[in-house]
């Protein structure tokens, strides 16, 4: 493992170097609700927090984004793509979960078929330095999900926190870069050997989760299994889960204008609402809360894992803690696992 | 794309074809297609829509949709006349399996406006250049009644032809209507086309799909033989946006044409 | 309160037993500390999910429109209020309901108890005479209930439930009536204070629509957000439309709101949302004497006038 | 334009109830009675039939202010839509004030089919009212 020492005395005078060259965001504490927010000042940054509130998504993929703006004059059509910044963002104290789920997005995003250029742009600049996870939440299961508290999926670097300093783990060719213009000591043979005892640590004490063993099979031949309307009877078909959610990337698109000027713009859109499948005839292919939920599972356990090779969770957990009737994902995926009688 | 004739299809004014041209030259060569290929139709001020495109790719030059009035776009469009600027984002989706098809007999049975397409293929079948590639060509076409039916003009010329087999049929007729009266599904069982070296291609309303089907399969067609159009709410096109899967199949991408012994492998999820 | 959640199950065990109700809705045990979640038995041999806690939050009346079964709801106050109001917009009749009436000694607010400790997670927690246990890695900490109501809890002046077939707990002492002061202290500020921090609270909104999907009287088939034709408000984060949202799901409430705060505890970002509410709730009072959910017989004030209605705000040159 | 030039008009929607307060306009018209200028006119069946929307719409689009006119108490040519109306327009008044719009944003008046005179004075005390407040800024939907 490549890896240098950061001092913690040192971290504010590094995010304010970091400043100079990258639109910087980190973990922010405002009115009680930790988020990820741009920073002007390295004392503005909350690392005390498990995770935050919401994913730090919407860096590259927007809750609103114009795709393009339009105005038309006497049958004179012009088509006006926004101009996009051009510096770099850093993502600071980015739990690997969260990191992790950049590489979910780009699955989507980055298409054999298709390519999202707003998407990728944003992508293509942005380099994370994520935190690992000393202490995991009781509802973190990452590493149920192929990730864990320290897993470096997605992440530029890793900060490993070993009491007065971080190891910072090199992760990337971005990473080293980054590393390599500030002069930071290696990491001695005694300083990684307390990395990996917090690490080992760490992992132990995640939770058990989600029992991921042939949980796709039991989600495919369960499809219509009358559990499905038990489990997800107190779903309100909010969209918290699917809009805290790192990985869910559902979107809407709608024309904003006045007569025939304005602009295209892409909103993020959840399954859960009812909206989201009805068609102008009427029909609606997932009318209740039952097919929406039924739905979400099985993108995320079955149908990602099909078209990408791999489950479209990361793990962590916002979903079970923000949920207003605590409709639990691990226990709604463990019935299914312990179904009797489907094959 | 600019708009170069509006057709009212049906007497209920609810269904009109569009013919739209391109404004560049350049992207009329680039836009290749083949039947069953559908596209994003954009009103500015309004949003976008999928259609599938009702013409044929050997017939040069326009493309054709035809729309029924349902929603905010389709509402726009109908309001559009000659000359009005639409956007245009495709083509989209797989379309029908032409090459495929190639050496055997196809019959289609369409229903209602999801016949667009259905003409499309027809017309791709029908084409000097094609023709001698297929088989037997039977369309089996039925609308609620005779004032819906689509392409009128069209369909009489069709009739002329010694090579094609048409089949109208109205669910409700009148004291004009000459042909068939009778749902689709009980149609084709009466007509009963031969299931050998043959594929059927199958449009329209999930009600009538849903009949239809238990019909073919008596007729002995093969589940990889019997083809399916179908209609999910889309909005990217491009598989990214969620909304349309079937499974973990995409309609707007890997569709919206699937085998019935493709759609058998996923969930049912389709009927609504 | 293990003797109510005794109660609860005797009650609903007898229900089913003898055919009266198909369904029972209350709560269970949660997944997580401080959280209880609703529940619906329908089986005798599961009535003993069934229990009532400091964490039974949610109002159960969203789960009663529209039902076609015979169903026993375990109602505090304010679900019971929100019930009410159901029945008189013809959602649910009262002949195939069974309430199990819980006099309410107010829910903890969750938030408030992790927010004081400061990003320690509480992993265990056990309730006992109004005080609560809290535990987690390495601390135990003991707090009053009292101390961490709901803001609408404190508020609430009928923690009995208004109508009942079955009673699973004493009377509580109820606060003779809610003075409203944190709307007057509101009204007090200026106009551009007003707006400054509504528009704060509105910048968090996600619009994820759990204010809406969690408000027991938000049943519209389909909800002015989602029209289409036409399109009265748009759907993206543009600071006036969230604006306009807010403003007008409350006025949407405005004199159906029993203010049991479910909008304000679902949502995630920590909106002020009961600000508007119970704007409208006080004027709903103070001008047409209407307080929702507590009688059957009352008409909706927006169902009905008085010629000499208070007109004072119209223009009269 | 700026608040305080001196060429700014504001834009003012009135909502006017067809039977007696279009009616009130017509009349002032025919009288040629002089009144502001700054007001279009959006005909209603009845003031009840006023859903808020129409007046949060207005104000989203860069509306100045908003004026909704009906009959009398007691007059209303469906009996009571006006009577409706006033308990609507009470409690959505004060809401769209609660959170923080002029006061005077949004105004309420009753206007009958024969009150050209008093029509006018409606229009110019309510016109002179919003010309105070300068333009709505508040919930005006900017472009992106």
């Amino acid at each position: 493992m490549r890896a240098k020492i950061i001092r913690k005395e040192d971290i504010a005078g590094l995010l304010e170097s970091l400043m100079e060259e990258y639109e910087v965001f980190a973990p922010v504490k405002r009115d009680g609700l930790v988020l990820f927010e741009r920073i002007s000042s390295a004392s503005e940054v909350f690392l005390d927090y498990q995770n935050s509130l919401m994913p730090p998504k919407q860096l590259t993929f927007p809750q609103t984004e114009t795709l393009f703006g339009y105005s038309s004059a006497k049958g004179e059509v012009k088509i006006e793509v926004p101009h996009r910044e051009e510096k770099p963002q850093l993502i600071f104290g980015i739990r690997p979960c969260d990191a992790s789920s950049f590489v979910v997005l780009d699955r989507v995003f980055d298409g054999e078929d298709y390519k999202d250029t707003y998407y990728l742009e944003r992508r293509e600049k942005t380099i994370t330095v994520s935190m690992g996870c000393v202490k995991p939440r009781s509802t973190c299961f990452c590493s149920s999900v192929a990730g864990g508290p320290f897993s470096t999926e997605g992440s530029d670097l890793l900060l490993i926190d070993i009491g007065d300093k971080y190891i910072a783990q090199i992760v990337s060719d971005k990473g080293a870069q980054l590393l390599e213009k500030r002069r930071f000591r290696d990491a001695t043979e005694d300083e990684l050997a307390s990395a990996a005892t917090v690490v080992k640590a760490a992992e132990a004490s995640v939770g058990p989760g989600v029992e991921m063993d042939g949980l796709k099979d039991k989600l495919d031949s369960s499809f219509d299994d009358p559990i499905w309307h038990q489990l997800t009877e107190k779903c309100l078909s909010c969209g918290i889960c699917t809009f805290l959610c790192p990985t869910c990337h559902c979107f809407d698109i709608v024309d904003e204008a006045v007569d025939s000027n304005g602009e295209r713009i892409r909103i993020w859109d959840s399954c859960q609402f009812p909206l989201f499948t009805l068609q102008a005839s009427g029909l609606n292919p997932r009318p209740t809360v039952k097919e929406r939920f039924r739905q979400r599972m099985m993108h995320k356990f079955s149908y990602f894992l099909d078209k990408y090779s791999r489950v479209g969770c990361v793990g962590c957990g916002r979903c079970i803690t923000e949920c207003p009737v605590n409709l639990d994902l691990r226990q709604v995926l463990n019935s299914v696992s312990r179904l009797e009688g489907v094959k | 794309m600019r708009i170069e004739k509006v057709v009212v299809e049906t007497e209920d004014n609810n269904v009109k074809t569009f013919s739209l041209c391109f404004l560049n030259k350049e992207d009329e060569g680039s836009f290749t297609y083949t039947p069953g290929q559908f596209a994003e139709v954009s009103v500015l001020g309004k949003g976008e829509a999928p259609f599938g495109m009702a013409s044929s790719p050997t017939q040069s030059g326009c493309l054709e949709f035809t729309v029924s009035k349902a929603g905010v776009v389709t509402t726009a469009l109908h309001n559009m006349e000659a000359g009005g600027i639409v956007g245009v984002r495709g083509p989209l989706g797989n379309g029908y399996p032409v090459e495929a098809l190639k050496g055997s007999n196809v019959v289609m049975i369409g229903g209602g406006f999801g016949f667009s397409t259905l003409r499309a293929l027809t017309n791709f079948l029908l084409d000097d250049a094609n023709r001698g590639s297929f088989g037997d060509v039977t369309v089996i076409y039925g609308a609620r009644s005779p004032g819906l039916l689509l392409y009128k003009d069209e369909l009489k010329q069709w009739q002329e032809r010694t090579d094609l087999h048409l089949y109208l049929t109205v669910d409700v007729g009148d004291q004009e209507w000459p042909g068939r009266v009778g749902v689709v599904p009980k149609v084709t069982k009466d007509i009963a086309p031969g299931s050998e070296n043959t594929y059927v291609v199958i449009c329209g309303p999930p009600v009538m799909i849903k009949f239809t089907l238990p019909v073919i399969k008596e007729l002995g067609f093969a589940p990889d033989r019997t083809l399916l159009s179908l209609e999910m709410r889309m909005k990217c096109g491009l598989g990214m946006c969620g909304r349309c899967n079937i499974g973990a199949r995409y309609v707007c991408l890997d569709g919206p044409v699937f085998s019935l012994a493709e759609l058998n492998q996923l969930p049912q999820e389709f009927w609504g | 309160m293990p003797e109510v959640s005794d109660k609860i199950r005797e009650a609903a065990r007898s229900l089913l037993r003898q055919h009266k109700v198909d369904l029972v809705v209350g709560f269970e045990r949660g997944s997580i500390p401080l959280r209880s979640t609703p529940c619906f038995v329908r089986r005798e041999e599961d009535v003993d999910r069934l229990i009532w806690d400091s964490f039974c939050e949610n109002n159960l009346a969203k789960y009663l429109v529209k039902r076609a079964e015979r169903v026993a709801i375990v109602g505090k106050g304010c679900d019971v209020r929100a019930v009410v109001e159901l029945i008189k917009e013809n959602q649910i009749s009262r002949e195939q309901l069974f309430i199990i009436g819980v006099p309410c000694q107010g829910m903890v607010d969750r938030r408030r108890v992790e927010a004081k400790l400061d990003g320690r997670e509480i992993l265990e927690v056990s309730e006992t005479d109004g005080e609560l246990e809290l535990k987690g890695d390495g601390f135990s900490e003991i707090v009053s209930r009292e101390e961490f109501l709901y803001p609408c809890c404190k508020t609430c002046t009928h923690r009995n439930p208004v109508i009942s077939d079955v009673l699973v707990a004493d009377a509580a002492a109820e606060l003779d009536s809610d003075s409203h002061l944190d709307v007057a202290e509101f009204e007090a500020r200026s106009a551009g204070e007003r707006w400054e921090y509504l528009s704060r609270e509105f910048s968090k909104c996600i619009r994820c629509y759990a204010c809406r999907n969690a408000c027991p009287l938000c049943y519209c088939q389909e909800c002015f957000v989602d029209n289409s034709r036409p399109q009265w408000v748009g759907k993206s984060t543009d600071a006036s439309d969230v604006a306009v949202f807010h403003i007008m799901r409350a006025f949407h409430l405005a004199g159906r709101c029993v203010d049991c705060g479910a909008c304000e505890r679902a949502c995630p970002m920590g909106v002020d949302i009961r600000k508007l509410n119970r704007k409208l709730v006080k004027d709903v009072k103070a001008r047409f004497d209407y307080e929702t959910g507590l009688s059957l017989d009352q008409v909706a004030p927006l169902s009905t006038f008085r010629p000499d209605d208070p007109e004072e705000f119209m223009l009269d040159p | 334009m700026m608040v305080g030039s001196k060429d700014w008009k504001p834009k003012i929607l009135a909502f006017l109830c067809n039977w007696c307060s279009y009616a009130g306009a017509d009349l002032a018209g025919t009288s040629r009675i002089q009144y502001p200028a700054n007001v279009r006119v959006i005909r209603v069946p009845c003031s009840g039939r006023l859903n808020p929307f129409f007046i949060i719409a207005a104000l989203q689009h860069g509306i100045d202010g908003v004026l909704v006119c009906g009959c009398h108490p007691g007059e209303c040519h469906y009996l009571s839509g006006n009577y409706n109306a006033r308990r609507k327009f009470a409690l959505l008044k004060g809401l769209l004030e609660y959170i923080g719009l002029e006061e005077d944003r949004v105004q309420f008046s009753w206007v009958s089919a024969a009150e050209g005179v008093r029509f006018a004075k409606v229009i110019a005390v309510a016109t002179e009212k919003i010309k105070a407040l300068g333009p709505a800024e508040r919930l005006v939907k900017k472009p992106a």
